[in-house]
């Protein structure tokens, strides 16, 4: 029963890409945001599977995995924060509208 | 060790029971015994009485997403609080007055919310 | 005598401090600052005159500090290698005369901004600043001392033409450094090269002291030749656009046009004779291979200079543009003397740079007092201008006399030198360069008789002649034109030494 | 062959594996229809009424009869609504809730239990899911009651998974792991239930669960007077009943999780195992019903604020004085 | 399989992290204090913080004679004489934001309780950033920097562009950080540690066996690092973040977070990958060639003065990063020494620069209301003082001599020269000259143009946090400019990386 890992890399890559193409295409801000968040549980995935069949298996890449989760919900928390202060200035969420600064 | 693994295949039956039990029943087995007709007024949204009127997707309270925002937060420590507790022992009286400082902080978090006027509910 | 050199350098920028600190208002205090922070300079310069050693080689009256110690700035095999920077000067047969003609130059340019009256504090200031570039450029023996004082004069002038300048004044002042700024990349470039080329050549030591530079490098035989032509190349580069030759001359003209006198006269005794000078200094002092092997094509360009400005001088309306082209003209026999590289050509470049760095000097002085009068300096709006002011008249002919080369004056001396020099070695190129000095003749004789002889114009009637203060001017640039046209070796013993030191390099 | 648990992987096991998750299934749908109907009756007794009678012997086949009349009921699905999410909407609800009995160990045998080592962190990570599903159906009925609804389903379920969270790290302070099944045998090995020593974090865990299912006093999300149903209002027919059955199966499931990680789970003495786990499950369960027929419900700001101003901190001093304790001693 | 935790003690903690102890101590002192002091007293909370920072400043210069360093927990944290000039460098810049700030608070109404702590906490994340050796902790201390960034950006409720720039930053920011974890993630992948001093090895062996892999991992963390460091092509948050940012948010992005990324990006490239710079210097060359031209090229029709500067301030960090190119062809230890004191050199040059602009520009835009580079028409005529400091800045990043932006230039420059990176060092000069083209344009409103009618003769006022930070700033600007040697000469005894 095992999987290996090429398998997980090449499904965190995926998802990666996924995300990055989300993130980069899409209109609406909360779905932005959902896309970055899919990028970094991808590096999770990554991190989990390295650190069960990684060259030296640690534990270690549990815990980054861990603090990579902690830091991105406060990522999403300020943004989440900002997305409504926009809100309340420009009654939209829409990044297309987001041109108030052009050079 | 088989433990391990075993415990998870248990776990996605659950997962795959989970989802197979609504899907048959709603998509499958439904619609062999269950009526269908729908029409305008039946589909109309339900809005006790009086036809739907203006957006339904109204602009709620915004503390909704201030509490989310809080939830979001704290639960993000708590899974920081699980592997202290699970290992407390092998990390004694260090442990202690790290996680002290954390809590500590997550204290503060929760004053700064308090003191803001956040945790009111209008 | 030690520390004289730099005492001369800074004494204007002291000058530009203490201006700072003169309440608004008392204008007369802000003159008389910069009226003795350029006359002190002057003063000291005449004293290195007269206690300077003709007879012996090398730099005299040098002093040096130690500036800045780059930490690893060389690191190889042979050890880690701290670079000393040190404030070094000293002047020799190359570069005294220039020092004195700044201090000249600068000193009668005070007099010439005189009636200026608008932000006058802010005036003096940014002139005191330039003067002090000018000082440090000529008297550093030190690649990067020069380097950091060439830059120095470049904001100055931004803001002299930017505030106090004519028509298009901004363009110009744009203009101006950019292409200044791009010159200095190429300087700079060069210096850093150079600097490594003394630690290839040498003891793996690098060095920014142009002496040890050309010291090391007159031995050296493992510096590569391409990369000393390469060097030279990207010097050569920015000397022409430094120096204004064609084709990177579009600044100068509108940069004349645009500036006030005084500045003008800055600009085009001094400031675009730094080019020439570094192409001696480097091109002829440490790369004289570089040189030799480029000969050709540094006296294809000098003819061209000559024979270009001359051409378009001819076409021009304005007086200012009229004496910009000549003075290319002039440097293109400056460029024509260096490519012969010989003991003629060099000591007529020389004399040819302080030449035309005095004729310049005076044509605008009277220039700018011709505008002040008239308000103007376009040719065909003057008109009969020796009725009412005949004193001027004849000073404006002495000085285009002298441009034109007349015998008896500066100009002569130095033109006939250089020609000398390069017959001796570029006869045919030499023969069509010569067609410029017809041309000087041509287009200023003519432009001198459409302005000054002729009908009278009644608006210039009643204009009044040479004020007293413009008599000190006329009088110090005249002096020095004539002495040394027709007593050449008060320049010459000066020149002589340093000049033989040179051609010796170049025979070795 | 039941005993998979400890063998390597094979046919047979795994076939040990699926019939035990089926026989998990079956049991719950069993356990919440007779929940269903014993609500009924228990509050009514309450009341001094009769409850359900009709249908069976003292109306014990009550829901089963509901239950197939909801599989007759015609599927609407408002012509407003967001198909795909709002068909969706049901399975995330109810797929999390029956994931979470994946870990609760029914008895000392294990044999419906999967032994994870971080059980507690599964069953909350899980539970918290629900929530999607919840606030999902709410928007995509695209109905102002169930909007609302659902949002103060979603407000208020977040508000108290963090008391509840952190009530629960009392125990593991206690007992070292994050392993159900360990837990259990670590108060059975001391002969000392976590409810003694963790009074404090069970006070805390209670109130919390009660919100958290969204139960009187604590029901707001679903107040009929207030919000016609809250965030299935447009649900009809099976969708429904899947929300409904979410609902029952989690009250089952925090049942099972307080009584495994307070009472003790399966430890006990004379009796079997199994039954006393299903005792202490079961007292939970009625206190459920007995607050339910008796409290009143409480207003929408005291119900947040009870929960970030009260029971949260009170979860960290829980905390803070487990872990002193536990080093002093 | 599972090592023992790492046991730390407080002493050691102590020992090596004294600056950043203290600063949080301050931090969260103060987020404490701002919950219970009423509104008016509150200014003083700005006063505290500074306080915080002059002991951090000092608790840092206590470290800095330190011949060996001092390492925290194993590796985790090392406080060597490169983290330590970077962490002065830091708090220097976070000093002069707190100072520059006290009257501008006043003015536009900024949420000044949270305002101070927000910055320590940057601060803090920003001296992780320099210190950190292991991967994790290097990703929460940029986290910690970059996430406060954002709040900071936003701190203008209702300003719309102020939002506007925290979110367009916060997306691309999130996404550099991703980038960097993937990056990371494949480093504790093929080596098993996240520690960058013990991975090196490691990955150096991995790269004779699979050089796509290591180089991927590379590439992976150059891109987020570089829209950290907001380098071209990942540049387009900043002029909109700059924009609308408050004024001294925006000399806190453009200077300290800047400097923050630099000092983690050159840290892991060379401790990490340094075994085979060959194979990758070049891409730091050309982005770093591309960034310098692009970054001035686009600053050329700006009008509005922030997005000038960070048009600017993109070409800076080009400038930089141009010692991190040239190592790839050194040969000496002191070959690095060299590198590391050029950057350093040029970050101090470019912290009083660009602080002191921005302060200029902070009186500047209260005072006129708008931000458009022709506010400072005629700024000569109205406030000489302002005007004067105003040259020295713009002057120094023009690169005039007399001025520390000069020898920074010329410094970089000679490195670049020195391994025969001719074509960069051309590109240096050449940017530079393409410059001038707009630094001279603000110049000329400031010294030739007549002020506004409106304004002409109307006195501007310039407090006394402002004015010190002025001071402070044309004072270090023009002796790092006449005298180098005053920071030479500390970075030749540094003892870099211990």
């Amino acid at each position: 029963m095992m999987v290996p890992l090429s398998s997980f890399l090449a499904l965190s890559a995926i998802l990666f890409c996924i995300g990055l193409f989300g993130a980069l295409t899409k209109r609406n801000f909360v779905i932005v945001l959902v896309s970055i968040e899919l990028m970094l549980n991808a590096v999770n995935i990554n991190l989990v599977a390295f650190s069960k069949y990684g060259a030296i298996p640690n534990i270690t890449g549990q815990v980054f995995g861990l603090f990579s989760m902690t830091v991105a919900a406060a990522e999403v928390a300020v943004g989440l924060a900002t997305l409504i202060a926009l809100y309340r200035n420009r009654n939209t969420s829409d990044i297309r509208d987001m041109d108030q600064m052009k050079w | 060790m088989f433990s391990y693994w075993n415990s998870y295949l248990f776990v996605v039956l659950f997962l795959l029971l989970g989802i197979f039990l609504p899907f048959s029943s709603i998509v499958v087995l439904g619609p062999l015994i269950r009526p269908k007709n729908p029409y305008k007024a039946k589909l109309t949204t339900y809005e006790s009485g009086v036809e739907p009127f203006g957006e339904a997707h109204v602009r709620y309270n915004v503390r909704y997403y201030l509490f989310a925002l809080l939830f979001v937060v704290f639960d993000v420590e708590i899974v920081f609080l699980y592997p202290w507790a699970a290992t407390f022992k092998q990390l004694g009286a260090f442990g202690l007055v790290e996680m002290l400082f954390f809590i500590f902080m997550l204290i503060i978090g929760l004053l700064y919310a308090w003191k803001k006027k956040v945790l009111e509910w209008m | 005598m030690t520390n004289s050199l730099l005492i001369l350098t800074l004494l204007p920028l002291l000058g530009a401090l203490l201006i700072l600190f003169v309440p608004k208002g008392s204008n007369g205090a802000v003159r008389g600052i910069a009226f003795l922070a350029t006359l002190l300079p002057l003063i000291l310069a005449l004293i290195l005159w007269s206690q300077y050693d003709t007879t012996a080689t090398g730099m005299q009256f040098t002093s040096s500090f130690d500036w800045i110690h780059i930490p690893h700035a060389y690191a190889d095999q042979s050890g880690d290698h701290t670079l000393t920077v040190s404030l070094l000067m000293g002047v020799d047969g190359l570069s005294l005369p220039i020092v004195i003609l700044t201090a000249v130059i600068s000193f009668l340019a005070v007099i010439a901004s005189w009636k200026i009256e608008y932000r006058i504090k802010s005036y003096f200031f940014w002139y005191l600043l330039l003067i002090t570039g000018l000082f440090g450029v000529f008297t550093s023996l030190d690649a990067f001392a020069f380097f950091f004082f060439l830059e120095l004069t470049l904001v100055p002038v931004y803001f002299l033409i930017n505030i106090w300048g004519g028509e298009r004044r901004q363009h110009t002042a744009t203009k101006f450094v950019v292409y200044r700024a791009i010159a200095s990349i190429g300087i700079l470039i060069s210096f850093i090269g150079l600097a490594y080329m003394a630690a290839i050549g040498g003891t793996g030591e690098i060095s920014t002291n142009f002496v040890t530079i050309g010291t090391v490098l007159k031995t050296a035989a493992n510096v590569p030749l391409a990369l000393k032509y390469g060097l030279f190349m990207i010097l050569f580069i920015a000397v022409l656009i430094e120096e204004a030759f064609f084709p990177f001359h579009t600044w100068l003209p509108d940069t004349h046009a645009s500036a006030n006198p005084a500045l003008s006269m800055v600009i085009g005794g001094v400031l675009m004779k730094i080019g020439a000078y570094v192409l001696i200094r480097i091109g002829v002092g440490i790369l004289p291979d570089a040189l030799a092997h480029y000969a050709t094509l540094i006296a294809v360009l000098g003819v061209i200079n000559i024979l270009y400005g001359a051409l378009v001088a001819m076409v021009q309306k304005d007086w200012k543009r009229l004496v910009a082209f000549s003075t290319i003209s002039h440097m293109g026999i400056v460029l024509l003397g260096i490519a012969a590289h010989n003991s003629a050509g060099i000591q007529g470049a020389i004399f040819m740079i302080v030449s035309s760095g005095l004729l310049s000097g005076l044509l605008f002085f009277v220039l700018g007092a011709v505008q002040d009068r008239t308000q103007t300096t376009q040719i065909h709006e003057l008109g009969g201008l020796s009725k009412s002011m005949p004193i001027l008249s004849g000073v404006w002919l002495a000085a285009s006399l002298g441009s034109l080369g007349l015998p008896g004056m500066s100009g002569f001396i130095s033109e006939i030198t250089s020609f000398i020099g390069g017959f001796a070695i570029f006869p045919v190129l030499s023969a069509f360069g010569t067609l410029g000095l017809i041309l000087a003749a041509v287009y200023l004789l003519w432009a001198m008789q459409r302005t000054t002889f002729g009908p009278s114009r009644g608006i210039w009637q009643g204009l009044d002649d040479v004020r007293a203060i413009e008599y000190i001017p006329i009088f110090v640039f005249l002096a020095c034109i004539i002495l040394i046209g027709v007593y050449p070796a008060v320049l010459g013993d000066v020149v002589n030494q340093t000049v033989q030191t040179f051609v010796t390099r170049i025979g070795g | 062959m039941l005993h998979w648990q400890d063998q390597p992987l094979s046919l047979s096991t795994f076939l040990g594996m699926v019939i035990g998750a089926v026989v998990v299934l079956g049991f719950i749908l069993f356990v919440v229809m007779y929940l269903i109907y014993f609500e009924r009756k228990v509050i009514g007794w309450m009341q001094n009424r009769i409850g359900p009678n009709r249908v069976g012997p003292l109306g014990l086949l009550q829901s089963l009869a509901d239950v197939l009349k909801l599989l007759l009921k015609e599927d609407v699905i408002p012509a407003a609504a967001d198909r795909s999410l709002f068909m969706l909407a049901p399975i995330i609800a109810f797929a999390p809730s029956f994931m979470v009995l994946a870990v609760i160990p029914f008895s000392a045998t294990h044999v419906f239990t999967a032994g994870l080592n971080v059980g507690v962190l599964y069953y909350i990570a899980l539970s918290s899911m629900t929530i999607i599903g919840v606030v999902l159906g709410g928007w995509a009925s695209n109905n102002k009651y169930s909007l609302i609804g659902g949002m103060r389903s979603g407000a208020q379920m977040v508000s108290y998974e963090i008391p509840l969270g952190m009530s629960l790290i009392g125990v593991v302070l206690m007992d070292g792991s994050l392993n159900l099944n360990q837990i259990v045998e670590q108060q059975h090995a001391s002969h000392l239930w976590n409810i003694i020593p963790q009074i404090l974090g069970f006070c805390v865990f209670l109130i919390s669960a009660v919100a958290e299912l969204n139960r009187t006093p604590f029901d707001l999300p679903e107040a009929e007077s207030e919000l016609v149903a809250g965030y299935h209002t447009e649900y009809t027919g099976f969708r429904f009943a899947f929300f409904m059955l979410a609902e029952y199966v989690y009250v089952f499931a925090m049942s099972a999780l307080g009584a495994t990680m307070f009472l003790g789970g399966w430890s006990g003495p004379f009796l079997p195992g199994w039954l006393w786990f299903g005792i202490k499950t079961c007292v939970f369960i009625f206190f459920m019903y007995w607050i339910r027929a008796t409290m009143p419900r409480i207003r929408g700001d005291q119900l947040m604020s009870f929960s970030w101003k009260v029971l949260m901190p009170l979860a960290i001093l829980n905390i803070v004085i487990t872990a002193i304790v536990k080093v002093l001693l | 399989m599972n090592q023992p935790a790492a046991m730390v003690t407080f002493h050691e903690i102590w020992a090596g992290m004294a600056p950043e102890v203290v600063l949080t101590g301050f931090a969260f002192l103060l987020m404490v204090l701002d919950l219970f002091i009423s509104k008016e007293s509150r200014k003083s909370l700005t006063w505290l913080a500074i306080l915080g920072i002059v002991i951090a400043i000092g608790l840092t210069v206590r470290q800095f004679g330190l011949s060996q360093p001092v390492v925290v927990a194993q590796g985790l944290y090392y406080v060597d004489g490169y983290s330590s000039i970077f962490k002065l460098l830091f708090l220097v810049t976070t000093g002069f934001v707190l100072l520059m700030s006290i009257d501008y608070n006043k003015r536009i109404q900024l949420h000044i309780g949270e305002y101070p702590y927000l910055l320590l906490f940057a601060t803090v994340g920003a001296m992780v950033m320099a210190s950190a050796l292991e991967l994790i902790t290097l990703y929460v201390g940029l986290e910690l920097l970059s996430i406060t960034s954002y709040v900071l950006i936003a701190l203008r409720r209702d300003e719309a562009k102020s939002s506007e720039g925290a979110m367009k930053y916060l997306v691309v920011g999130s996404i550099a950080s991703a980038f960097i974890l993937y990056g990371m993630s494949f480093i504790y992948g093929f080596t098993g540690t996240t520690n960058i001093a013990q991975a090196s090895s490691q990955l150096a062996q991995m790269w004779d066996q699979a050089p796509a892999l290591i180089l991927m991992s590379l590439l992976f963390l150059l891109i987020g690092f570089g829209v950290k460091v907001s380098l071209v092509p990942f540049h387009m948050w900043a002029p909109d973040a700059y924009e609308g940012a408050p004024t001294p948010i925006t000399a806190f992005l453009a200077v300290l977070s800047k400097a923050a990324a630099i000092a983690m990006m050159v840290r892991v490239f060379i401790w990490g990958y340094s075994h085979h710079y060959d194979s990758w210097y070049l891409y730091i060359a050309v982005i770093v060639a591309v960034t310098m031209i692009v970054g001035n090229v686009a600053a050329l029709p700006q009008r509005n003065f922030k997005r000038l500067m960070a048009y600017s301030s993109i070409a800076q960090a080009g400038y930089v990063l141009i010692p991190l190119a040239v190592l790839g062809k050194a040969t000496q230890q002191a070959n690095l020494w060299q590198g590391l004191s050029q950057i350093v050199f040029y970050l101090s040059a470019y912290v009083f620069m660009t602080v002191g602009a921005f302060t200029v520009h902070a009186v500047i835009s209260q005072e006129v209301g708008t931000d458009d580079i022709d506010g400072y028409a005629g700024l000569y005529k109205r406030s000489p003082w302002l005007a004067v400091c105003m040259g020295v800045f713009l002057l120094s990043m023009a690169g005039i001599p007399i001025t520390s932006g000069f020898f920074g230039k010329f410094y970089i420059f000679i490195g670049a020269i020195n391994f025969g990176f001719i074509w960069l060092a051309a590109i240096l000069f050449l940017a530079s000259a393409i410059a001038f083209y707009y630094y001279f344009g603000v110049l000329r409103r400031v010294f030739v143009r007549e002020p506004a009618e409106v304004l002409e003769g109307k006195k501007i006022d310039i407090s006394f946090g402002a004015n010190s930070v002025l001071i402070l700033c044309v004072l270090g600007t023009i002796l790092l400019g006449v005298y180098p040697d005053l920071l030479l000469n500390v970075l030749s005894n540094l003892h870099w990386f211990g």
